[in-house]
């Protein structure tokens, strides 16, 4: 095997002077990249830094203002097929599947076998299944899309680049959605195809995880290149430090004095589907952490405390300064206070068309309202304010939301809740796909709740952050909770035996 | 099915590292793959409804069945336009103008005194309007529900343009009444080329890359784009399908009458749709089957053929057709499940709220 | 807030705004125009009459046009409500407004007007109740609820009205109406305003115009706000048919006659305007002003062609054109100011 | 022999009909031309299903396959499209089954696959109008507006020929300024003649044609609310309804043309049955397109039906 060295190695993919604007705003900003046989190459950068829309250059989906890419030396003409056909695979941000169309047909989208312009169907479902065990998963070919779990329609895709057996393979953020252990055989397996002399491109806002595979680092700043190095010369530190572009205080391990109160939400016997029999509470003032992993139930868990979907059996209670409430369906969940945060930003918790303010004042439309008439004075001071409290950058609240960062796209749904000062908030999954900072920032928020006396239900499959916030974790696993750890006894190994089912620990 | 047992992804993930993730859903028995495979259809809407109308047909009114060609050409009537109009709401694109090329197309051929001509002519413009359609959709970018409403405007205009808003005759009527005729035991051109269009489209669009592509354009067009599916290509190709077959379906129509008329197709347009949908086709693209609209059509052409016989004024006809059409809509089961579900659950939450502890 | 002051300050130690990839947005005339298409090419259309065609200017002619805008503008006013709450259209208004018109003439004959209004009120709200519940309870789709509740609509009231053509006194109150005219403004154009800044005001300044806005860009983020999305899609399909009850009611009056043929082609004209005035079919996005002036364009555009002697299929085929082009405008200087 | 049914008494007989109709209870007309159809039809002892294409051409000629499916007696046929009914003839006639036509008659050429016609001229009715507004201009040289049907629709064709043939054989002075359709709706025709009075300038017209009564209604209210006295204009339609009538009474009207739906719709059932008993029949039986002016329009023989 080549050694992976970046000076040896035979370069495959070399994009220069890259340059692409939307609008006014330039995106990439003479960006070069050059990346070799073998070599793990991470690109980071904090949201909105360009780092998909640089790949997405790469892979002939968007064409530049500037700049050419040359695979294996010869300069790509544009065009995604074109960039396919050179040997580029990329696997999306935001999941590029049909939902409608089976496994086997999404792997193969765009390339199938075939003749005489027929779909040959039996040699499509074999290279499908040769590209799934390639990777190791094993998964119904005949399934829909629509009927999987986020994490395993992310390994679909990542088959799918594989089935074109790429000599570029470039992840965007692949393991924003998968569990610790699923993360960990994603990892191997790349430095598997690497070995076997692919180069790829692995983005992620996950630190640890370039540090523990990558080769190379590029660092993108506001679309600009800061630097590119080998791993070996540099640390996190320096890493974060490049890409913020100011010393960020992390203040990861705080540990927050808890004080729990009275209870406040009370959750007994819920069924639904995916959920079996499950009793939860929260108090006030107290973190609760949800953990497992993708695909245990714990959003349909949450959704079914919520009334977001409906639930077969069960009762949901919510004791606010004395008096409870029962909770059936979703909007007696909101009117006694509860605030929920979904797990799919972008369709289920924003209006992506509409400015931040319209969906901050959303769910706050009566209080800003007298006699059904909108008062937008306060409507632009609320929402300001609440910007202010979020940390929303930039504070321009009559902008689409659709415009803004994931990260920022997150704060603004936060806020949306904060304005009714819930007495319980629900976060699922509250920091996927978030920049650093943009993280710590939805952290302190978490904690500030907390401590100013509401109840706070975490989702996470993020483990250090489920144990940096939460007071207690319940681990669920097929639908049910497997185990209660407080805080003093949680640490990744326990939590990820419940998950995985190894022991079994009662509460 | 009950809710609350088997999760697909039982087998679990006892160990997840090593070589292979067990997370696909276990194949189970004959039982449950044919549920998954049922599941998995699109049709069940529109088989439910057309088990209805022809269980009521058969005891009501049997000529419908035993005078079948006659309700076969009204299947046809119904169904053509509707089997092109599939294609293009596949993928997530509408095509509004599908009755005036109709008109279009047939006053084209009746204008043209050689018939082979004619035909020639009148199918080339529904090719040529699918083409103009796909262009304001693709290349200058608008929404092909504008593009599309504005040729239904247009193209009606210049059927009444051409035609000099009159009928305009056949100059071989003959040919006409001719291509009227049984051909194939019972069965008239009409029915035979409704079939052949049908076949060809379900073979295009579940075995021909380009057609299953189409599912791909509808159901997430991002990503057949980053896929490679030249998409430009797959929405010229289909809405030139649904302008070729309405331009078809207006050549019938002229045939048969033998004559064009310029005001031709005022209930093609919503019966089309309605034939669609009943048959499962989402409008927002990415699934149902012409599998589905011909059931639409079947069930839509055996209620419609019952309803004539039946002799019911026309008034009432009309009402017992809206009601069916709605019964249908609204009892889609994901649907129905879904706003029962809510109710239960409202409920629920009324009889214990507010009890102070 | 009580939250804020200590969340602030936290937050603060973040640090430095750092930029999400967001420019100051700049003026550019091509995105002008492009937002702004109808009002220019209304504009345009009607500076082009005033030059070129003869006794556009008059004031019978400006009459006329108010005539040709007010029944249609009603309705579709009320119909974008449906469309922006992403529901397409309400093809049920020509069953709406015909018996709308049918009833105020027929029953205002028998009982009196204010009789009239009372039962066209109540089958408008049934109208609306019903396709609302279809579609926003059901979730049943509403291109084909509404197409079924038109034939159900029409099959009633021909089978009750006898397809009979009804008509007025020729001093009843509904004649008064039709006759009234403040100036050149007939007064069917001044209800046609007024409806338009009334349904201008639901839609832009009242917590339902506001949900129907947000469940037109995102139903289920809407739903998760909390918001009772039934209740929305119900209230959108009743303002609709509310608006083609006033509709049925401007078009009987100024005729002073009913029957249930008289609005054949509303469903698609009212579209029209609606799309000419830049309401996305999509949802979330549009407005009733601009509604207003798509049926401003269209009344013109109509108007001018028949003064100009020309025959129906050229104004057919100019109309769909004109909807091509103007959309087309929109789009390419859309794309050329993002260049 | 003494078996033959007329020995029995043809009132006992009953026979199936089918009625292709292209409008009903949708339409004024129809509303009215149906009760006595019906009834006659009752007391004739014709079994009728009666079906209503709405204008539709392709509708009509599928339910004239399911007519013919059902092999009825015989057919009555309104044509939708006149030009498109020959093969519903041709298959009724192959599979035996007679057709007499009502209301607007088939093509001369297709006149041989029928029985018999009764109904109106439609042509004729243009004539009548015509001469009424010949006679009104008495040579002198006058300009007038032109109101037609809904575009494309047989009637309104059928009548726009016979008015301006006749114009031109008769009465070339009479010059037609403009012409639009105004949809058989009297809203439409308003704004429609409205609008031609701005083109053609008010001064310049001397007289108004409209196709059908409810649509001169709209032209007589236009002029009006343009402060314009209709009359001293040369107006005439056809129809002589409830609208209409009254109108030639007060004198705004100056002529129109009697079309009696009850006439229509009797005759129909009248004609099939003899048809159907073989006895005596008029192959064209016309109704008397009776001219209605101020002379004759209190008369009772023209009392306004519809
Ligand atoms: N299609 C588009 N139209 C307009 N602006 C865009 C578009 N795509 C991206 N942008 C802007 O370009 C900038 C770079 O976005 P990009 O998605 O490349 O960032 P990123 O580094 O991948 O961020 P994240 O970590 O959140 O994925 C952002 O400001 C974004 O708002
Ligand atoms: N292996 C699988 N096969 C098929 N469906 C699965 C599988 N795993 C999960 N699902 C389904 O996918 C959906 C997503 O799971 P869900 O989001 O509830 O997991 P979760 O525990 O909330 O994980 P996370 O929130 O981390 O994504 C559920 O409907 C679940 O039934
Ligand atoms: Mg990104
Ligand atoms: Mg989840």
């Amino acid at each position: 095997m080549t050694p992976v060295t970046s000076e040896s190695a035979q370069t495959v993919i070399e994009a220069s002077g890259i340059v692409k604007r939307f609008g006014g705003a330039v995106a990439v900003d003479d960006v070069s990249l050059c990346v070799a046989e073998g070599e793990i190459h991470a690109v980071v950068g904090e949201n909105g830094a360009g780092k998909s829309t640089l790949m997405r250059i790469l892979a002939g989906i968007l064409t530049p203002d500037a700049g050419t890419v040359t695979v294996g030396g010869a300069t790509l003409e544009g065009g995604a097929k074109s960039a396919i056909d050179a040997g580029i695979a990329l696997v999306h941000q935001e999941l590029s599947l049909v939902p409608e169309m089976t496994v086997a047909e999404n792997i193969m989208l765009g390339s199938p076998p075939t003749a005489l312009g027929f779909t040959k169907s039996k040699e499509l479902k074999r290279i499908a299944a040769a590209a799934l065990e390639e990777i190791g998963v094993s998964v119904d070919l005949d399934e829909p899309i629509a009927r999987l779990s986020v994490s395993l329609r992310q390994f679909v895709e990542i088959a799918r680049a594989v089935a074109r057996s790429p000599r570029v393979l470039i992840l965007d953020e692949p393991t924003a959605t998968l569990t610790p252990a699923e993360t960990d055989y994603l990892l191997t397996m790349l430095q598997r195809l690497a070995a076997k002399g692919m180069a790829i491109i692995y983005i992620s806002h996950r630190i640890p995880e370039v540090f523990s595979i990558c080769t190379d680092v590029t660092i993108l700043r506001d679309g600009k290149l800061v630097e590119t190095t080998a791993i070996s010369e540099t640390t996190s530190s320096a890493v974060i430090d490049a890409m913020v572009g100011r010393e960020l205080k992390l203040d990861l391990q705080v540990t927050r004095e808890s004080h729990p109160g009275e209870v406040v939400l009370s959750a007994t016997g819920i069924r639904a589907v995916g959920v079996h029999d499950v009793d939860l509470t929260v108090r006030a003032g107290e973190i609760v952490g949800l953990g497992g992993l993708v695909g245990a139930g714990r959003t349909e868990l949450v959704r079914a405390i919520v009334g977001a979907d409906p639930r077969s059996a069960g009762q949901v209670t919510m004791t606010v300064d004395g008096v409870t409430t029962t909770i059936g369906g979703y909007q007696s969940a909101v009117k006694a206070g509860i605030g929920y945060v979904p797990e799919e930003r972008r369709t289920d918790g924003l209006a992506l068309t509409m400015t931040v303010s319209d969906n901050v004042a959303l769910p706050n439309r009566r209080a800003l309202s007298t006699a059904g008439v909108l008062a937008f004075g306060a409507i632009t001071k609320f929402v300001r304010n609440l910007a202010d409290v979020v940390g929303l950058r930039p504070p321009e609240i009559q902008r689409e939301v659709g415009q803004y960062s994931g990260g920022n796209q997150q704060k603004v749904v936060i806020a949306k809740w904060l304005g009714r000062k819930p007495k319980l908030i629900i976060l699922d999954e509250p920091t996927r796909g978030v920049d650093v900072g943009a993280k710590a920032e939805i952290h302190r928020l978490v904690r500030e709740l907390a401590d100013e006396g509401a109840a706070v239900l975490v989702v996470s499959s993020d483990l250090p952050e489920l144990l940096e916030l939460s007071d207690v974790i319940h681990v669920v696993r097929d639908g049910r909770i497997q185990g209660t750890l407080p805080r003093a006894e949680a640490d990744e190994k326990t939590v990820m035996s419940l998950a995985s089912g190894e022991t079994m620990v009662s509460a | 099915m009950s809710q609350q047992t088997d999760t697909p992804q039982g087998g679990g993930a006892p160990e997840a590292t090593p070589q292979t993730m067990q997370l696909g859903a276990a194949r189970g028995g004959f039982l449950s793959q044919l549920r998954v495979t049922l599941a998995r259809r699109t049709e069940g809407r529109g088989l439910a409804l057309l088990t209805v109308v022809v269980i009521a047909a058969a005891i009501l009114e049997p000529v419908v069945f035993t005078s079948y060609q006659v309700t076969l050409g009204r299947v046809a009537l119904i169904g053509l336009v509707a089997l092109g109009l599939t294609a293009v709401i596949l993928m997530g694109e509408l095509d509004l103008s599908v009755a005036s090329t109709l008109a279009v197309s047939g006053v084209v051929m009746a204008s043209i005194p050689d018939i082979w001509l004619g035909v020639l002519a009148a199918l080339a413009t529904g090719l040529i309007i699918g083409a103009i359609n796909a262009f304001f959709v693709v290349v200058v970018g608008i929404n092909s529900f504008i593009a599309t409403l504005g040729m239904l405007f247009a193209l009606r205009g210049l059927a009444f343009v051409l035609s000099d808003e009159e009928p305009v005759r056949l100059s071989n009527i003959d040919a006409g009444i001719a291509f009227g005729t049984p051909l194939l035991g019972p069965l008239t051109p009409r029915v035979l080329l409704f079939i052949a269009a049908f076949i060809a489209l379900q073979i295009f669009l579940s075995r021909v890359k380009a057609g299953r592509e189409f599912y791909a354009v509808g159901g997430n067009r991002q990503a057949a784009m980053d896929a490679g599916i030249p998409v430009r290509r797959r929405i010229f190709t289909g809405f030139m399908i649904s302008g070729f077959v309405a331009a078809l379906a207006g050549v019938i129509n002229t045939l048969e009458r033998t004559a064009a008329d310029p005001t031709a197709g005022s209930t093609v347009l919503l019966a089309s749709f309605a034939a669609a949908i009943i048959g499962g086709v989402l409008l927002n693209g990415g699934r149902g089957s012409v599998l589905g609209t011909l059931i639409g059509a079947l069930a839509l052409g055996i209620l419609q053929v019952s309803l004539t016989l039946s002799g019911v004024q026309v008034d009432i006809q009309d009402i017992f057709i809206g009601v069916i059409l709605l019964l249908a809509v609204i009892t889609d089961p994901a649907n129905l499940r879904a706003a029962l579900a809510g109710v239960r659950s409202s409920f629920r939450s009324r009889e214990k709220a507010q009890t102070p502890v | 807030m009580a939250t804020k002051e200590s969340l602030t300050e936290a937050i603060a130690v973040a640090g430095s705004p750092a930029s999400g990839g967001i420019e100051k947005k700049k003026f550019s005339p091509l995105l002008w125009i492009a937002e702004n298409g109808v009002i220019v090419f209304t504009i345009a259309l009607i500076l082009f009459a005033v030059i070129f065609v003869n006794g556009f200017a008059s004031l019978p002619n400006i009459t006329d046009v108010f005539y040709r805008a007010a029944p249609i503008g009603i309705v579709a006013v009320g119909m974008t409500f449906v469309v922006i709450s992403a529901n397409y259209l309400d093809l049920s208004v020509v069953a709406q407004v015909a018996t709308a018109a049918v009833i105020m003439i027929g029953i205002s004959n028998e009982y009196g007007l204010l009789a009239g209004f009372a039962v066209a009120t109540l089958v408008a709200m049934l109208y609306g109740i019903v396709n609302g519940v279809a579609v926003g309870f059901f979730k049943a789709n509403a291109v084909i609820v509404t197409l079924s509740t038109t034939f159900i609509g029409l099959g009633v009231l021909r089978w009750l009205s006898g397809g009979s053509i009804f008509f007025g006194p020729e001093d009843g109150p509904i004649r008064a109406f039709g006759q009234a005219s403040l100036g050149p403004v007939p007064a069917s154009a001044l209800l046609l305003i007024v409806i338009t800044v009334i349904l201008w005001f639901v839609l832009n300044r009242t917590t339902f115009g506001f949900a129907v806005r947000a469940y037109g860009s995102n139903k289920e983020a809407t739903r998760l706000a909390g918001v009772n999305t039934t209740l929305v899609v119900i209230g959108a399909f009743v303002i609709t048919a509310l608006a083609a009850m006033i509709g049925g009611f401007a078009l009987a009056a100024f005729s002073n006659t009913a029957v249930s043929s008289m609005s054949d082609g509303y469903e698609f004209r009212a579209l029209a305007a609606i799309i000419i005035g830049g309401t996305s079919v999509f949802g979330g996005k549009g407005s009733v002003l601009r509604t207003l002036l798509g049926v401003i364009f269209v009344s013109v555009l109509t108007n001018i062609l028949v003064l100009s002697g020309i025959g129906f299929g050229f104004q057919q085929m100019a109309i769909g054109a004109l909807i091509v082009v103007a959309v087309s405008v929109d789009a390419l200087a859309r794309r050329a100011a993002k260049k | 022999d003494a078996e033959t049914p007329d020995a029995g008494g043809s009132g006992e007989e009953t026979f199936e009909v089918y009625a292709l109709l292209p409008q009903g209870t949708d339409q004024p007309y129809g509303t009215t031309y149906l009760p006595p159809f019906e009834e006659t039809a009752e007391e004739l002892g014709l079994n009728l299903t009666i079906t209503n294409s709405q204008y539709d051409a392709d509708a009509q000629a599928s339910e004239c396959e399911v007519a013919v499916a059902a092999a009825p007696d015989l057919i009555i046929l309104w044509p939708a499209v006149g030009d498109t009914v020959r093969p519903c003839l041709a298959a009724a006639s192959a599979a035996g089954i007679p057709v007499t036509v009502t209301n607007s008659d088939v093509n001369p050429e297709d006149k041989d696959l029928t029985e018999a016609y009764s109904g109106p001229d439609t042509y004729g009715q243009g004539v009548s109008s015509a001469e009424i507004m010949c006679d009104l201009a008495d040579g002198e040289e006058i300009g007038i507006l032109v109101v037609n049907g809904l575009t494309g629709n047989s009637t309104a064709i059928n009548r726009n020929a016979g008015f301006v043939d006749t114009v031109e054989a008769n009465c070339p002075n009479v010059t037609i300024l403009a012409e639009q359709p105004g949809n058989w709706n009297k809203d439409d025709s308003q704004i429609a003649v409205s609008e031609m009075l701005t083109a053609v300038g008010p001064e310049n017209v001397d007289g108004i044609y409209a196709a059908d009564d409810t649509m001169v209604a709209g032209a007589i209210d236009a002029l009006k609310a343009r402060d314009i006295d209709p009359e001293p204009l040369y107006i005439t339609s056809i129809g002589n309804t409830f609208l209409g009538n009254p109108l030639v009474v007060s004198g705004e009207l100056d002529g129109t043309v009697f079309q009696s739906s009850s006439w229509d719709g009797e005759n129909a059932a009248r004609l099939a049955h003899a048809v159907l008993t073989g006895a005596d029949y008029e192959e064209n039986l016309f109704m008397p397109s009776v001219k209605v002016t101020a002379e004759n329009a209190d008369d009772p023989s023209v009392a306004p039906e519809w």
